[in-house]
């Protein structure tokens, strides 16, 4: 019987959750904040058409929506997800001197969000087997589409961030 | 050779005996065949020197020292040359203890510097040169399990603290942390401690300020002082709980404490206080409900009751 | 590639012109294909592109920006989706100047850190991150000939000062020293300077010292005023020739000098002085008759002349 919400996550767990998705949109508001001051690229949304052709994926988050919640599930998108935001962001080093101790950060971060989720999974007995699949590694041809590539992969991290908070706070409701 | 000192052993424990021999090879035809093999330790001659010539001509005196009691110390192969001692050879003792155990190991996550920070007892000088390194390994749960070791850590020449960088780190998961002390006596471990380095988190003070003398103009109460609060930025993360310490600056009155208070508010008002007395007030948060160590109290604010 | 931007040049002369084309394939179905192409310098639309359809179906746009002033600025190739304007691929482009001549180029041998230093003028800022390189090879007399070069000396960023330490130099031959710089836009070297490192040495003041009240009792001249003097102990080894200078302190007059002095004494006698007044006295010295830079005047020695 799939896990009733919340039912058998320990608070301890769902807490250091909470904790982590602020520290990780801490941390990527930061970078949001780096790469407009030095590459002048401050608006996602003007970049939509470079994201297309640059191939950068959004994560889905559809089993945590609130009308269909299957917990397994979504904690399975949550690290799926998260698992693919650290190759993005992986494919983004060296993108500039002035941004790289952030993203090395955020790196850090998110990993240690995907490695907490997977052990909580683990320690309930329901890891998939293997990792997540990685989706194709992001190539760019020029300095400009790494830097336009890091402002959309942080707003898509954001927003699936906020996704995230909202099933975790409604998972951690007494 | 013509004068070699060969010993038991170079390191020995404060107080043990060593024995040391000094050779002269047959064909050292500019030393004096019969003259005798002496010992100095550091500028004193010792006795006791016990000396044989081999069939082929080869001259070893031997000595056993029976208490070393100097941790460093310089023996000499020494020979008489018309009136003057010469020094044929010089070898380095040391005297001293094994390591003691570390002790008192304990350890803070630093957010400022995003390293985790260990601290130790080093114990008595063994009077040997002894290296401390801080281990530790990746674990599950309640560390029962092993899994990846972490680089070591090796402090700073006599420094008893290590930090660990983040890139090293899984923060909320297990980590088995422990020192271990060697030198040429031998090793000895601290006791495993098991924690995750979240947990260990130690916040920077929050910023205590003044409010505008109020807005609405409406006089303010004389028990009462109004101040806002914020804990340290790069921790606003973190759900935490603050407490309060107060006490009039004259006097002898002990502090006053208000606990638990939210990480942050603009707008505080403290009641029941002495009108018109001048009083200091501190503020320290932590980590909380999930754990971590009480930041230092922050700097003092100091406020002032109005006239009644 | 759906928007890429091929430039004539990344750099060029401060309001030079610089033409740039767009180049959108024909598989980029995500655009549409009747869109136009448009330019935008930092946030500024560009009029003037000029866009054409090869036969394959490639869009190609091309602008002329007829003068760059802006010594650093963004070049944005964009295209009309629904009502937003998307950045397709950005340049940046950057006007400067070539590098000008550096000059005033100076050397010191400093006998603290056995290093010698050299120090130039970099001109006027070209607007170009800009290398200046401190070049360097032995030679002999006055050097005619090129013998082995010198490893090149990097200053750190923005310096304009670099020190060839003792392991490269040959103290008492002739040394070829000059600064290169260059940037993308051109190299210039400044003059060549022809020296033995050891003749620009700069020594560091002498030091000037009381002398005990007169030991043997006998009332001291109130016009004279006796003291020592020492060169700076690293630089004893040389031959030099110091000089004095003293003032009143107080009033109008200016220095008198006494030269040339020796390189030290035990006691100096220094007469026809005002009675009853305080002096302010400096020494410096000089490498001599070999060549060399004065040392800075030493700090002030203050003594006073007796009543008469």
């Amino acid at each position: 019987t799939p896990l009733g919400p919340a039912s058998s996550l320990p608070p301890s767990f769902l807490l250091q959750c909470l904790e982590q998705v602020r520290k990780i949109r801490a941390d990527g508001a930061v970078l949001q904040e780096r790469l407009c001051a030095t590459h002048k690229l401050c608006h996602p949304e003007e970049l939509v058409l470079l994201g297309h052709s640059l191939g950068i994926a959004q994560a889905p988050l559809s089993s945590c929506s609130s009308q269909t919640l299957e917990v397994v599930d979504c904690l399975s998108q949550l690290h799926g997800g998260l698992f693919l935001y650290q190759g993005l962001l992986q494919a983004l080093a060296g993108i500039s001197p002035e941004v790289t101790p952030t993203l090395d950060l955020l790196q850090l971060d998110v990993k240690d969000f995907a490695i907490n989720i997977r052990q909580q999974m683990e320690d309930l007995g329901v890891a998939p087997t293997g990792q997540p699949t990685q989706g194709p590694m992001l190539t760019f041809t020029s300095a400009f589409q790494r830097q336009a590539g890091g402002v959309l992969v942080a707003s898509n991290l954001q927003s699936f961030l906020e996704q995230a908070y909202r099933v975790l706070r409604y998972l951690a409701q007494p | 050779e013509c004068g070699h000192i060969s010993l038991s052993d170079s390191i020995v424990r404060l107080g043990d005996p060593v024995t040391a021999s000094c050779v002269i090879g047959q064909n050292c035809n500019h030393l004096d065949p019969e003259s005798e093999i002496l010992w100095k330790l550091e500028s004193e001659l010792q006795p006791g020197g016990r000396q044989q010539r081999l069939p082929d001509g080869t001259r070893v005196s031997t000595i056993t020292l029976p208490h070393l009691n100097h941790t460093q110390a310089r023996l000499s192969c020494c020979i008489l040359w018309g009136n003057s001692l010469q020094i044929l050879d010089q070898v380095e003792l040391q005297a001293g203890y094994p390591p003691p155990t570390p002790y008192n190991l304990s350890c803070l996550m630093n957010l400022t510097t995003n390293s985790f920070i260990c601290q130790w007892e080093p114990g008595p000088d063994p009077h040997l040169p002894t290296n401390f390194t801080l281990k530790s390994f990746k674990s599950r749960g309640k560390c029962q399990t092993q899994e990846e070791p972490i680089q070591e850590c090796v402090p700073e020449a006599r420094q008893s603290h290590c930090s660990i960088q983040r890139k090293h780190l899984l923060l909320y998961q297990s980590l088995v942390v422990w020192v271990q002390a060697e030198n040429a006596l031998g090793t000895s471990l601290s006791p495993q401690m098991c924690f995750h380095p979240i947990d260990l988190v130690k916040l920077e003070p929050p910023t205590l300020g003044t409010l505008d003398p109020s807005p609405e103009g409406a006089p303010a109460q004389p028990d009462c002082l109004c101040f806002h609060w914020e804990s340290w930025k790069p921790s606003l993360y973190m759900e935490q709980k603050c407490e309060l310490r107060y006490q009039p600056q004259l006097g002898e009155a002990s502090w006053a404490l208000v606990t638990p208070l939210p990480s942050r508010t603009l707008h505080h008002k403290l009641c029941g206080l002495l009108p018109a007395t001048a009083y200091t007030l501190q503020m320290r948060c932590t980590r909380w409900p999930l754990p971590g160590h009480w930041s230092d109290w922050s700097p003092s604010l100091e406020l002032k009751t109005t006239e009644r």
